[in-house]
């Protein structure tokens, strides 16, 4: 393990931004923060989390993916891809990181997302262990460790410190190119931070939640559930969760004609919306309960059911926190579940 | 390099009743008004959806300029009092948002007016060649 | 620039030729540029076609394998999509991706049985592909049954396609009706549901349907009462997509992505679906 | 601290439900953590005893609901309606959005309700919430009980109440306000003060965060259109995401556009805001600006008024003078 002194910080992020783009949480005017480019004077915010969470780093809102030129009857394609260059994402919570995961599987599954796959690998993944989770917080519900984070490079923050220690082969890169910052030290300080937090993690009002009722296979047993019908009645037909979830990953391809030519982008989409399986014969899915359903059973039924169980929910709080008429995947897992 | 003389581009929405035949006028009466107001017509100036005025901004207008019948004389009776409220109002709202308010204009220009017509784009075209280019609600994919 | 391959960039097409089915319906004839086939496919499997600033959508290839030439596609009007490619002419160019989805499995399940395909108006357009396929190589099917069946005469799609060379094969009996009587018609009226049951088919055969939903529900019901069991039926699902290889979300019925893991289905996996394709 | 209690409510609703007056109540279901409020509706006695909650956070506005409401459920539905919702509910009227057969309304004072997003920019973890005569006692993971007074976290909305009058009821409970003379269009003052160049900052700064989740427009209960521009493939402004900062610019521009002159100002575009952009300062410079222009007029107080850009007088100013009115007043 490694130890950077929080004097440092700066020279740290200067030293890094030399060769890589550094992306890392900062404040914004209204009190939240957000991912934003480090550069000089740039200050790391001590928010718990971002309001959109760092996947826009992967898997950008809007992204162009190829231009058409035409003329007459003729078509042409342009392939505008770029290979990503090296960037660090610095200070990733372990939810976050875990929604890394739950992305690759669907983008990194063969046909490979090449626009995915080229971010992705040229990302180093800084992650931070939480000190101060929210009474939002309901990752240990997923088996994820919020004070042992994943990622290429861990780290935890003290008073007074920044502890690092790598994971992968390119986390050790990483502190081995920073090497001069950092010194070598023991586990002490670190060990007394994770025990503490555990300690705090347990006394969450959400921390007896389980996933117990739900998992692949319980298609039948949950689709019919009444709990669809009363939870989803107040339901605006927002994208407001699915947009700032990290790991909803639907999205639209769109073309946009700018008058020289036309740009094909993607952007996210909301299996919320009433258009999202419109076809030119109709909708599969026309109220806002099969929508709503749609959803919550895709991230704890349909995901797990084709991926080993993993669940495409990582307990960050963010759509607890943000949903306009406060309905959220907790309620519906109590309600279902058997409210304790 | 040489720089390029800059010309604006204008669109102006004119109603079919008054004000595009006060710019054939203009035209048959061989007045000068420059080339780079793009003219286009719509039944009423009522037509003019505010979304029109966006897009027009959207696509690489520099200034966008609304011309009508006389307030009175609409062709369909009342049209333009409808036109002149929510085009104040939505270009108050331009205003409010930073966009430079000398970008839009409404103007009533009777069919007979050709030499009003000119006078107003000269001028129009005048004002905004003074601010340069549409930055503030340009769409860079359409300056591609 | 040496990045992979990417599935969502397609290549270009060309329209060669264009056949008027029905009032609404057309057959588009497909190569690349330099007059060769876009890329293989299997009966059943689809492609993105696309018109750059109009939109991008599947269609079923509704050419057989065998056809090494070209690929075809069966399109009826009734989109932003299929509106503006029934205005195309030939010679010009679409954009095409694929092939995307499972095909029907006519080299195994297929093989050795008697086939029945019923189809309803547009629906044939998925199984002419798999029914010139069993025609092609013809020793290793049984007898084929095909029921197809439209609104009228004049909606029937590859009408003569059907009567000048399916209807004259050995071991191929077509079986055409209308929905409602018409002059110049002297075959079958009635729909198809009804049709099938009339026709009271054994149930030595594999079915393979296609049609719209309510045909397909019905027709269904009419098979199992004529004793058939929902492993020996199957069919092909049609949702939104937009990317065609499960990762857009829009397709997703239960655990299963309709473009990934079907179209084709066997209507016995249909049941472990959740009601909502 | 709201003067009209739970129990208050919690006795009318299943008094009118028992007595067969109506057969549904939209109501406040409690959350997790007493701050996360639901709008529901209640059929029993039973769910309105078990669920049924009302506090400073109960600040959703239902009027929108009972367009949909009142098609889907059999019978009459009883509806809480705060001032501001009165409003709303009044303006929906006038567009013919739903059935006023179909509607028990029971309005209810309000004393200004608290702002979630002000009170976790204060305090940290919150547990569970007291509410006092003095404040509320906001028990956290950290930092024990922390006394946190109303005012303090009180709504932008509600600090600038400009009504605390009921425009619209069958039944009132508690007393009614009067209409106030607020302070709202003073931070609109204080923008068009500012320089252009100062006006666009500001907005690009609010309006880059926008993620386009739709949900000002989806909980607004002026925005009641079947089908929205935005949705509509055939519009060719259809967009999905803020693709370009023009493209954020225009969809709140003619968000707000679309709903100027039946905007009632209630404030909920704000509040679900997940970026915290204040959509409000849009709405209110359209109404700011035609009450200067073509009169006061304020949406929803009474049900078929018609609204200033529906109206016309000959001697309107012209679209040139409404920027000179500005500099004139300066």
């Amino acid at each position: 393990m490694r130890k950077l002194s929080l004097d440092n910080l700066n020279k740290f992020f200067a030293a890094v931004a030399e060769s890589k783009t550094i992306y890392l949480p900062v404040d914004q005017k209204d009190g939240s923060a957000k991912y934003a480019k480090w550069a000089e004077g740039t200050e790391w915010s001590n928010a718990l989390n971002t309001v959109r969470s760092p996947k826009d780093l992967f898997f950008p809102q809007t992204e162009d993916l190829m231009e058409f030129k035409t003329e007459g009857k003729n078509i042409e394609i342009i392939d505008i891809r770029k290979e990503s260059e090296d960037f660090v994402i610095f200070g990733v919570r372990a939810c976050d990181v875990k929604s890394f995961e739950v992305l690759d599987r669907v983008f990194l599954s063969e046909p490979v997302d090449s626009f995915y796959a080229s971010r992705r690998e040229h990302a180093i993944i800084v992650a931070l262990a939480c000190t101060r989770p929210s009474e939002t917080c309901f990752c240990t519900t997923f088996g994820i460790d919020a004070t042992e984070p994943a990622g290429d490079v861990s780290a935890w923050k003290t008073d007074s410190a920044l502890y690092l220690k790598a994971n992968t082969e390119k986390g050790e890169a990483f502190l081995k190119s920073i090497e001069a910052l950092t010194e070598d030290a023991d586990t002490a300080e670190v060990d007394a931070q994770k025990t503490k937090t555990a300690e705090i993690m347990k006394k969450l009002p959400l921390a007896d939640l389980t996933t117990d009722a739900f998992g692949g296979g319980k298609t039948e047993e949950l689709w019919n559930n009444p709990v669809w019908d009363e939870m989803s009645q107040t339901c605006l037909g927002c994208g407001t969760c699915t947009f700032v979830c990290p790991t909803c990953q639907c999205y639209d391809i769109k073309d946009f004609n700018t008058g020289n030519g036309v740009i094909r982008y993607r952007c996210w989409d909301s299996c919320m919306y009433s258009e999202f399986t419109r076809m030119a014969h109709g909708n599969n899915r026309l109220s806002q309960k099969e929508r709503f359903r749609q959803r919550f059973m895709h991230k704890l039924v349909y995901y797990p059911e084709n991926n080993e169980g993993l669940f495409s929910c990582v307990g960050c709080g963010r759509c607890l926190a943000k949903c306009p008429i406060s309905m959220n995947i907790v309620k519906v897992m109590k309600k279902i579940g058997g409210d304790k | 390099m040489q720089m390029k003389e800059y010309k604006p581009l204008i669109v102006a929405f004119c109603c079919n009743w008054c004000s595009y035949a006060g710019a054939d006028l203009a035209g048959n009466n061989r007045l000068n008004y420059p080339a780079d107001v793009k003219i286009i017509r719509v039944p009423c100036s009522c037509r003019v959806n505010p979304m029109f005025i966006l897009r027009a901004f959207q696509r690489g207008a520099d200034g966008v300029i609304l011309c009508g019948c006389h307030p009175g004389d609409c062709h369909y009776t009342s049209g333009n009092y409808y036109t002149r409220r929510r085009m104040a109002m939505l270009f108050s709202m331009l205003d409010y948002l930073g966009i430079e308010r000398e970008r839009t204009r409404v103007e009533w220009v009777s069919a007979a007016e050709g030499a009003k017509f000119a006078a107003t784009m000269n001028d129009f075209v005048e004002k905004v060649t003074a601010l340069g280019e549409n930055k503030r609600l340009e769409d860079l994919r359409c300056k591609r | 620039m040496n990045m992979r391959e990417e599935t969502l960039i397609p290549k270009v097409g060309v329209i060669t030729d264009v056949r008027i089915d029905t009032p609404d319906i057309k057959t588009f004839r497909v190569v690349t540029p330099d007059g060769k086939k876009a890329f293989d496919h299997r009966p059943g499997q689809c492609a993105m076609l696309s018109i750059p600033g109009v939109g991008e959508a599947m269609f079923s290839i509704t050419s057989s394998p065998t056809n090494t030439e070209y690929m075809e596609f069966s399109i009826k009007k009734c989109g932003c999509v299929t509106e503006w490619l029934h205005q195309a002419e030939v010679g010009q160019q679409l954009t095409i991706r694929g092939p995307y989805g499972n095909p029907f499995p006519v080299d195994d399940v297929f093989a050795g049985k008697n086939m029945l395909f019923i189809a309803g108006g547009v629906g044939l357009a998925p199984l002419r592909s798999v029914i010139n396929y069993c025609r092609h190589y013809r020793d290793r099917y049984g007898d084929i049954d095909i029921v197809y069946g439209s609104r009228s005469k004049d909606d029937l799609l590859d009408y003569k396609e059907i009567i000048d060379e399916w209807a004259n094969d050995a071991g191929v009996n077509v079986h055409l009706t209308i929905d409602n009587p018409q002059q110049g018609w002297d075959g079958h009226v009635g729909f198809v549901p009804n049709y099938v049951k009339e026709l009271n088919f054994d149930t030595n055969k594999t079915a393979v349907l296609c049609g719209p939903p309510i045909m397909i529900k019905f027709t269904l019901e009419g098979l199992c009462a004529l004793g058939f069991d929902k492993t020996q039926i199957y069919t092909t699902l049609e949702l939104r997509m937009k990317c065609g290889v499960g990762k857009c979300g829009r397709c997703n019925v239960g655990s299963k992505y309709v473009c990934k893991d079907g179209p084709v289905f066997r209507c016995d996996e249909l049941d472990e679906l959740p009601s909502e394709y | 601290m709201q003067k009209i209690t739970r129990d208050q409510l919690i006795t009318k609703a299943v008094e009118l439900l028992s007595n067969g007056t109506v057969s549904a109540v939209l109501g406040w279901k409690k959350g997790e953590f007493d701050y996360d409020i639901t709008p529901a509706v209640f059929t029993t006695e039973e769910e309105i005893n078990n669920g049924f909650v009302y506090n400073d956070f109960c600040g959703a506005n239902f009027s929108k609901y009972l367009v949909a409401k009142t098609k889907k459920l059999e019978g009459k539905i009883l509806v809480f309606l705060k001032p501001c919702d009165s409003y709303s509910f009044n303006q929906l009227l006038t567009e013919h959005r739903f059935d006023r057969e179909k509607v028990y309304a029971v309005g209810i004072g309000c004393e200004g309700m608290a702002d979630v997003v002000k009170l976790k920019n204060k305090v940290d973890g919150i547990v569970s919430i007291d509410y006092n005569d003095d404040g509320m006692y906001v028990d956290t993971l950290y930092d024990g009980t922390v006394k946190v007074d109303y005012a303090e976290v009180m709504a932008e909305r509600c600090i600038n109440c400009k009504s605390k009058k009921c425009v619209a009821y069958d039944e009132l409970l508690g007393e009614d306000g009067e209409v106030i003379d607020s302070a709202r269009f003073d931070e609109v003052a204080s923008l068009e003060a500012m320089t252009p160049d100062e006006r666009f900052a500001f907005w690009q700064g609010e309006l880059s965060r926008c993620i386009r989740c739709n949900a000002c427009r989806d909980a607004c209960p002026a925005c009641t259109c079947e089908k929205c521009v935005f949705d509509n493939p055939g519009s060719g402004v259809e967009n999905k995401a803020p693709v370009t900062s023009f493209e954020e610019q225009m969809f709140h521009i003619i968000r707000a556009f679309h709903v100027a002159g039946r905007c009632t100002d209630c404030g909920e575009c704000s509040r679900v805001c997940p970026q915290n952009i204040p959509l409000h300062l849009l709405n209110r410079k359209f109404i700011k600006d035609m009450n200067e222009c073509y009169g006061e007029y304020q949406a929803g107080a009474e049900v078929g008024s018609r609204a200033p850009l529906v109206d016309y007088t000959e001697g309107d100013l012209e679209p040139g003078e409404v920027f000179e009115r500005g500099e004139n007043d300066a």
